[in-house]
């Protein structure tokens, strides 16, 4: 069975494309340039593929065909004698048929055997619009949460000020010897915790503290807490710091 | 905190496709596991609330169900640039035939399409793969992930078929 | 889909805290069914699952908790420092040209770029080397040290010839 095309989806004038001619058999389904391309190229077995239907519908295309375009006529023309022409090679008890004539002008697919794809795919499009992702922004921003019921802000900095009082104090020099990274002191502070369990901040202050050791090891206790390796809490005014297992 | 619910926050947090593999590492588990876990938080979500897990783009990814779509839209009032036809044709061409040329995209058409091309190119969803080692080296171009996200495609073997292609590839093999 | 589904779904797509007002309007409901459904959604994801809702900046915003800190962490952190198609793009145009500045860069690729721009900044891969001598001042931006360090570079001649670039130098040599 052979069918043809919508004509609508014709290439632009002026070009020599062949007609949308769909072809339609057991061996093949697709445009008759798909056709021809696949015989040139050996890929498709012609002998089982009845041409007569072929050849039917193409006249009953020109015949329906108001305007006259030769180009576009010639062209199929031309592709389905090449067709003719392979298959009867074919038919015959011979080894090796002769090469086929280089034909000049290939009839090349045209965007119209791509129309049902595009419909497709504007259906695809369609109903995914109706779909949402998160925002790549929003994920970009993205911090892992603090652990609810920790204290508040205004808790720890109560506690800040309360250990600062009890640190010794120390004139701050200029160009201080070489401090650990606040890396390293997160790394002291978590291991600190880990082993104790439960402890109270002193716990995780070296003995005999500074007001710099203070600053330090609050920094990355605070650090530690907005990442949510450590947990801290009140227990009768004193702040208690835990492990998040 | 079970392995489908830590999948769950990872799917959350990323801000695309993830790979089966960047799961599987992020959890410190086994990829047939991952697997199996993903497959149980797919049917949790099927199953209720506005969420659901698909595959695209090459991965995982959480997005709504399309029965929010209508309070999303009043919410985040989105500028969806909606394909003109011919933008569509273009990019249904380069689709099936990639890597392809301008010159061989417009023998196909029968008009010029290199406005179509650079409109594409700009909205990410093709992309200049190489040049074509002839005379004035022309751009070969191809699909981004971005065109496989847009029309929820898990890689290009997913393509819609064009008609008669799959005969014609059972006849060529 | 009920309304506390819906309001997941709006919280899900949004990039920040969303304020009541905003959440009702999108909904099309009153703001006390809105309040009595987000405190129906609050303890629906604090009893399962890895999400949970908060009030924070002013507004409602779903987040992962605390107990995927590790997983989450293990898997952001090499997508942070993934770059994007595009701002692998701007970054090679501030590597070959520079110092260049945002309007130059947007002349060569067509589109906005002062996110990719503000991006390469944020992780110190870019910097404002000078602000040119013309109106408005605009700023010149250059390549880091960081650049060359994750691109294992050890100076800018190292970077890849352009195609056709040398070629470009001799002459004006």
């Amino acid at each position: 069975m052979s069918r043809i095309a919508e004509k609508t989806s014709l290439a632009p004038a002026g070009l020599a494309t062949p007609i949308p001619l769909r072809v339609e058999s057991p061996g093949f389904a697709g445009s008759l340039a798909t056709l021809f391309h696949l015989a040139r190229d050996g890929r498709v077995d012609l002998s089982g593929i009845p041409l007569a239907p072929v050849c039917i519908a193409y006249c009953e295309y020109i015949r329906e065909m108001r305007e006259d375009d030769v180009d576009a006529a010639g062209a199929a023309l031309l592709a389905l004698a090449y067709l003719v022409e392979r298959k009867a090679w074919s038919l015959l008890p011979i080894a090796d048929p002769p090469p086929p004539e280089e034909i000049a002008e290939l009839p090349e697919p045209t965007a119209h055997e791509f129309a049902f794809a595009v419909d497709s795919l504007e259906e695809r499009h369609r109903e995914r619009s109706q779909l949402f992702f998160r925002q790549g922004e929003a994920a970009d921003n993205y911090e892992v949460p603090m652990a609810p019921g920790t204290v508040s802000a205004a808790d720890l900095a109560k506690a800040f000020e309360r250990i600062l009082l009890r640190a010794r104090p120390v004139d701050i020099e200029p160009l201080a010897r070489h401090r650990p990274s606040l890396a390293d002191v997160m790394k002291g502070v978590l291991r600190s915790v880990r082993s104790a369990g439960r402890a109270t901040i002193e716990v995780v202050l070296p003995e005999d503290f500074t007001r710099l050791d203070v600053v330090f090891v609050f920094l990355a206790l605070l650090e530690l807490l907005r990442i949510g390796q450590v947990k801290a809490t009140f227990d009768e005014g004193e702040l208690i710091l835990e492990p998040v297992s | 905190m079970t392995l489908v619910d830590v999948l769950e926050a990872l799917l959350f947090v990323a801000d695309g496709p993830v790979a089966l593999d960047d799961l599987a590492h992020a959890c410190d588990a086994k990829k047939i596991e991952v697997e199996a876990s993903l497959s149980e938080l797919g049917s949790r979500m099927a199953a209720s609330g506005p969420l659901q897990l698909v595959r695209i783009a090459g991965g995982y990814q959480v997005c709504t169900k399309p029965e929010c779509a209508d309070a999303i839209t009043r919410f985040l009032k989105p500028q969806r640039q909606r394909l003109t036809r011919s933008a569509l044709e273009v990019l249904a061409i380069v689709a099936y035939r990639q890597p392809i040329t301008t010159g061989e995209i417009e023998k196909i058409r029968g008009v010029q399409s290199d406005y179509a091309l650079r409109s594409l190119v700009e909205k990410d969803l093709i992309y200049e793969v190489d040049r074509m080692a002839t005379p004035g080296r022309p751009i070969l171009y191809g699909t981004t992930d971005q065109f496989l996200h847009i029309f929820s495609l898990n890689d290009l073997d997913e393509l819609p078929p064009i008609q008669g292609e799959p005969v014609v590839e059972e006849v060529g093999a």
